[in-house]
Parts: structure tokens; C-alpha cells; sequence
């Protein structure tokens, strides 16, 4: 008998385990070069040219590319990482979470500002198939 | 010997650190959560102990996908701050406690908990935000601090019950230390927040008191509640309140003494993404 | 499922690596040692397993003093060959099995185990010699091999008691596969030797065979030997043998099956600085 | 109540435990450096250069280029670590442990070939005491 996932059944969300984290290997550790300010600069000066030395796939470059991170989560990488292609460009947290959400960014914030999203109909995958 | 005397607990969002190194703190949308801390700051002063244990969470900085220890603890001398991308932030490095984190080291291994042992590490806003939002704006911390990391971000972490049993081995480790020392242990992140996916921005009001009221009337009980309970009610990073528990397994109460007493309480939405919790528990002297 | 079909325990001294290397193998000194390996080195191509859960300890090599996991299990699809300062042995880079491994961590760490997760790591003679000796020279490995590596380089190790209740928990996991692999897992090091101090070159022969006694026919009373008695008695770097333990209790008697049946048994003095024990022992299937 | 240390009663032998271990932190560490083939070469070049580079104490130093591995054990090496002096200078572990028990070269490799040092009179310092 395998391993028991339940958390396969939360909407919108990915729980970084080790099958995302075999994915997303070489994604994450790319980000985790961007911690020294020259890898950041040598980033931003050809983006393309930077993602071309790491083992990553394709499709997580071209995520990366399109700071599609809903896309990059979906491959493996998980929000930590990622959050260090944000802060690259000088975005927060905040900005970055919203942008994986469909709403705009000020939206996002007074959606935070008013308390949050609520957890009724966000509990379960088939709450959400209903919409 | 050496004593646990109190136990803080609170949320560790890095837009609080950011807040505080730019200014922003008197904003009127981050003065209501520095107001929660006011009381924690002064009692801090009157309080202060020689060294606090401060379990928390790396956010990928100190440890990347190359070595992921379930439990770390910190016994090096020092420990400077990362860069997590946005530089470091302006804050003092941590003056660690190397003879008191290896006596703890040794008693926790030895009661069969798999520790590793760091002594390089930098830390990051996991360890900072508690610190600064305890004790303000200052050119050097108030004592010596054991950073203790547990992983919180690649799945599996460890249980809830682990954590609380682990609270248990600290204090007995502490308590097995030849020095009089005063000790506070820090139970840091949470409380509900999510940052991924389209269900990010989920706070969970209700479940986090709820959690707050069990954390200080049965941690015994919390302590038995499966992860899937804090990802699918408290978003995914709501996980890392299982660290709480190693702060709450480590008071009297739990190891056959008194009931704490709750000195402060405060809860407060949002900072950023994040429900903020904060207490703080004393053990009767 | 996945099955533990038999274990195999092996010291892993640096200069039986160096002498096949180095092709002295058949020179006299060396020949008896190689001699005891003969019936193993058949009985592995007889019974070639899918993979091999390689329990040993890393000597300064994968891990410094910045860091010392007390356990840590190998995730990693390869492992080069680590650089111990005479360059690194020319032997095949180790393939690992990321899937399996990663399944085996999840279910170690649910059932309370403190693991730390690595995959970037090179491995030293700890875990090439056990290999060397078991397969001769050779241009690639047999299998898939998981590394496991326990800290018993700076105290305090796991106790006895601990590393035994860690293999059953493997076992558990092993068990908890849906793949049909054949798994061997092989526990290393040891037995008396002292490699320091004025002390060194101890060797205690009967100790070592009343511990190979008892490894077969008593694991459980032998896993509650505390640490000073396997230092005293069979030198500073004899305490290595606690890893056979975790060897010992994934198998099926140590988890209220069947004894298991001695397909091997080998003893010989010296090794360089070392005695060398090697046992094979087969769960009924 | 402090831990027990009983390991401490077991003569001509230091157990490397945690004491130990930051007392003798960055002489280790140094060690460690010796992995590498070019640090080898530096090190030989120049030892003494070499070893200014490391927050090591006079004495931590002196030891290393006297090559007293006992001395070294003393200040807090262990001998996984101090054995990459050795390596780099074409030592076998034998020759290192060897030469850390007063006994030449060749007495000590008879000794291991006739069954190694016996237990007896071996496990309590005060055995040793009485010599
Ligand atoms: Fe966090
Ligand atoms: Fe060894």
C-alpha cells in the first residue's frame, strides 16, 4: 500500500512533497542562486541566457520567463524559491501570492485588508468543481 | 541549573521586518499590529532572559533542496543574517550560545531525537521578525539565542506530536544544565496564511483562535491533530504552527508542573498574506 | 510490495579499497581477508537485489563539522566518489533510486524518525568499500544503492536502541511499496578498532564474536548495549558496529516473523588497523 | 545535574564529542580544505602560510607542522579529519595511528599482524596508572 496523499484534495493548492520537489529540483535551486547579488544582475541582464545553465526543463524556463508561477508551482517549484525571482525584481510577497490568485493586485490587498479569504467552499477539490 | 521561565509565541511574516527597516511602521495599516506588540516589548525589558531557544522555520535561505534536516539546532558562536534576495536585512547578527545549544544537542540526542547539528548557518526573516517584533528597532539583541530549525517546507514534517514531545526533551535538557540560566523558548510562523496558488490569501479566523484556546488550555490535544487539518483549514503555510509546539511542550504543565499564565494574547489580520497570533505564556515561579 | 530479502554486514576499512585499487589483493596479507569475501562475492551475483539500503557513516568527507546529521538518507538519482585527500578511488559513480528513497524517508520521518534529506553528496569508503568487497572490481554496480549515512563521528551517535528501532521502521516502509523490488540492506563498519591515541591498534577478538553471536540470535537484548561498552571494549571507532543494528532490526524476526538463516559468517584480524566481520543472513522467504 | 561524560575513563583515548569538537572547530576545518588537490599543493608549498589562513590557535598550529596527531587529537582534532594531513603527504591510516602510540613503524604493524593490542589492562585508566 502506498503512502496516503490527502492534501491531493485541497483546491488551489500544491503541497510541496518529494515527488514536486524530484520536479522541481533544478527550478529551485536556480532560484536559490539569485540570492547573491551578482547572480541577480547576470539574471536580469539576459534571463534566457542565465535559465540556459541550469538542468531545468523547457517548460519551467519558459514559466520563469513568463512569471507564470502558478505554472512554476505546478513543475516543482515551491514558493519559497520561487519568491526569489519576486525579490529580484523588488516584489513582495504580498504582490506575488496575489498574482497566482486571477485578482488584480489591488483587489488582492483589500480582499487581505477586509480579513481574507474566507475558508467556506475553499475546503475541498469538489467545492470548487461545483463553479 | 538552568530554567524555562516563559515561552512567547508569534507570526513571523517578512513585510513586518520590511516594515520596520523602511519606516513604515507607524503607517496606520502596520500600526495595528505593532500595537499588539507594545505590551510584548516592555515585558521583553522587565523580562529578560539570558538566553532564548528559538525555534522557527528557514524560508529557503539557510537550507536550500541539497540538505533538508527534519530538526536542526544552531551551535555555533554566531550567526549573520541572510540575503533572501531583497539583501540583507539591517539588523544585528545573532550572538548564538555554543556550550549551552551542544549540553541541549547532546541530551536530545541522546533522549532519541535525530538532530543535526549546524555551525554555519545565516538566518533569515524566520528568526529576525520574532526578534525585532519583540524587541523594536536596537543595535544588538537583548541576550544569546539558540536558533533551532525545523523543516516546514518540503513534505513530510514532523508531526505535531513529535514537536510537542521534542518541547518536552528541551526542557528536560534544560533543566539537566549546571548554570543558573534564565531560558525563554519561541515558538514562531503561522498562524493561518497561504502564498501559493489560487487559494492564496485563505485566513482562517476562527480556527486560529480556536487554536490559540487549545494551544493554552490542551496542547496535549492539539498536538494530535494531523497536518492535513492546518493545510486544509490554515492554508499551506498554516503548517508552520506545528513549531508552537515544541515552545508549549517545554512549560510546566506539560511535564507534570502548573498551568502557564497567559501574560498577553493578541491576534490580528492581516499582515500581508498573514493571520498574525502572538502570546505569551510565564511558568509560575 | 517491496521486500527485504537479506542483510549483509561488512567493516569498511580505507585500505581494503586501496589495496584492490591498487592491485595488491592477492599479496599474502591481503589474500585472507579477500578469501573470507569469495562465498559473498558469488552469493551477491546469486542473488543480485533490485537495490541496496547501504547503512554506513561518512568520515569528514560528505559532511564537516558546519553541519553532522545524525541521520541522513540519500534522495539523490547519483553519488560521486568523494576526495578523501589521496583522490578518489577509481571506482563507478553509485546510482540511487530517488523514488524509492523518497518514499522511504516520507515513511520514516511519519514514524518519528528526525531524518535529513540529501541529495548532493559524495560517498567515501564507507560506502565504496562495502561495495568493493561484496562485487570485486567492477565497471558499474549490480544496483540501485540508497545511502544512509549515521553520524558515530562526533558524540553523541544514536544509541543502540535507537538504530534498531529505525530499521524496523524501514522495514515498515519497505513493506508500504507498491513496486515488487528485491531490497538488501546492508549495515557497515567496524568491528574493534581504534584509530587514535596511545590506545590505538586495540582489537578485542572474543568481544567481536560474542557481538556477532548476539547480532544473530539476540538483536533486541544486544541494541540495549549502551555506547561505553562498544568504546571500551572495542576501541573509540568500534562504536560503528550500532549501525549493523539498524541493519538487524529490518529484519523479518525483529518484526515478529522468522528467524533468519546465516548464509555467511567471516572473521579476520587485520585489516590495517582494523577487524574485519562480515556476516550474511537471509529472511526465510 | 550535568551529562555524563564515563567515556572520559578510558585510558590514551579522547572521544570527540561536542567540547571537544569546538575546541578543535577550525583546526578541523582546515583539515577539511586538504580535500582538495590544489589546497593540498598550497599546503605543501608553504605550511605555515598556509595555516595563517585559519582561526586556529599557536599551539593547534605548531602541532600540525610537528605532525603530533596526539597532541592534535588533544586540541580537538579528530582523526577522520587530521588523517587528510596524512593522505596529503602519502600516509596510509595505519602509519597515523601508528604513530600516535609510541611504537615504530614496523612494531606496530607486527603488533596488528599478531591480533592488535590486547584488551587486557586496557579499559580503565587507572590500568594505566599503575604502570
Ligand atoms: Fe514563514
Ligand atoms: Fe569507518
Amino acid at each position: 500500500m502506498a503512502l496516503d496523499k490527502p492534501y491531493k484534495d485541497i483546491p488551489g493548492t500544491v503541497i510541496f512533497d518529494a515527488e514536486q520537489s524530484r520536479m522541481g529540483y533544478w527550478l529551485n535551486q536556480f532560484c536559490m542562486s539569485l540570492m547573491k547579488a551578482e547572480n541577480r544582475a547576470r539574471f536580469l541582464a539576459d534571463e534566457r541566457a542565465y535559465l540556459d545553465e541550469w538542468e531545468m526543463t523547457e517548460d519551467q524556463k519558459q514559466a520563469v520567463l513568463d512569471r507564470d508561477l502558478n505554472r512554476c508551482v505546478q513543475l516543482g517549484g515551491n514558493i519559497y524559491f520561487l519568491a526569489k525571482i519576486g525579490a529580484t525584481e523588488g516584489k513582495s510577497f504580498q504582490q506575488m501570492a496575489g498574482s497566482m490568485t486571477g485578482m488584480s493586485e489591488e483587489d488582492y490587498r483589500d480582499m487581505m485588508v477586509s480579513g481574507g479569504r474566507p475558508i467556506e467552499g475553499n475546503r475541498y477539490t469538489h467545492e470548487w468543481e461545483k463553479k | 541549573m538552568a530554567r524555562i521561565t516563559a515561552s512567547v509565541y508569534t507570526s513571523h511574516v517578512p513585510a513586518i521586518g520590511a516594515a520596520m527597516d523602511h519606516g513604515k511602521d507607524h503607517e496606520p495599516y502596520w500600526q495595528k499590529l505593532f500595537d499588539g506588540y507594545e505590551f510584548s516589548r516592555q515585558w521583553l525589558k522587565d523580562n529578560t532572559p539570558d538566553v532564548i531557544f528559538l525555534v522557527y522555520n528557514d524560508h529557503a535561505n539557510a537550507f536550500s533542496l541539497s540538505m533538508i534536516p527534519t530538526f536542526a539546532i544552531g551551535t555555533a558562536p554566531h550567526y549573520p543574517i541572510a540575503d533572501e534576495g531583497w539583501g540583507p536585512r539591517p539588523v544585528p547578527a545573532v550572538e548564538g550560545d555554543s556550550v549551552f545549544a551542544s549540553h541541549i544537542a547532546q541530551s536530545v540526542i541522546q533522549d532519541d531525537f535525530d538532530l543535526t547539528i549546524v555551525n554555519e548557518m545565516a538566518v533569515d526573516h524566520g528568526l529576525t521578525v520574532p526578534l525585532s517584533l519583540m524587541c523594536g528597532k536596537t543595535d544588538a539583541w537583548p541576550c544569546r539565542v539558540i536558533p533551532f530549525a525545523v523543516n516546514v517546507v518540503q513534505y513530510p514534517v514532523p508531526s505535531g506530536r513529535r514537536c510537542y514531545e521534542l518541547g518536552k526533551a528541551i526542557r528536560r535538557a534544560v533543566e539537566r544544565y549546571d548554570e543558573p540560566l534564565n531560558v525563554q523558548i519561541w515558538g514562531t510562523g503561522g498562524m493561518s496564511h497561504q502564498l501559493q496558488g489560487p487559494r492564496a490569501g485563505l485566513i482562517n479566523r476562527e480556527w486560529d483562535n480556536a487554536f490559540l484556546d487549545r494551544l493554552i488550555a490542551d496542547p496535549a490535544g492539539q498536538a494530535d491533530m494531523p497536518h492535513i487539518e492546518y493545510v486544509r483549514e490554515a492554508g499551506s503555510e498554516g503548517i508552520e504552527l506545528v513549531m508552537w509546539l515544541i515552545a508549549r511542550g517545554a512549560m510546566a504543565d506539560a511535564n507534570g508542573g502548573p498551568a502557564p499564565h497567559v501574560a498577553h494574547r493578541f491576534y490580528h489580520v492581516p499582515a500581508s498574506n498573514t493571520a498574525v497570533g502572538h502570546l505569551i505564556l510565564e511558568n509560575p515561579s
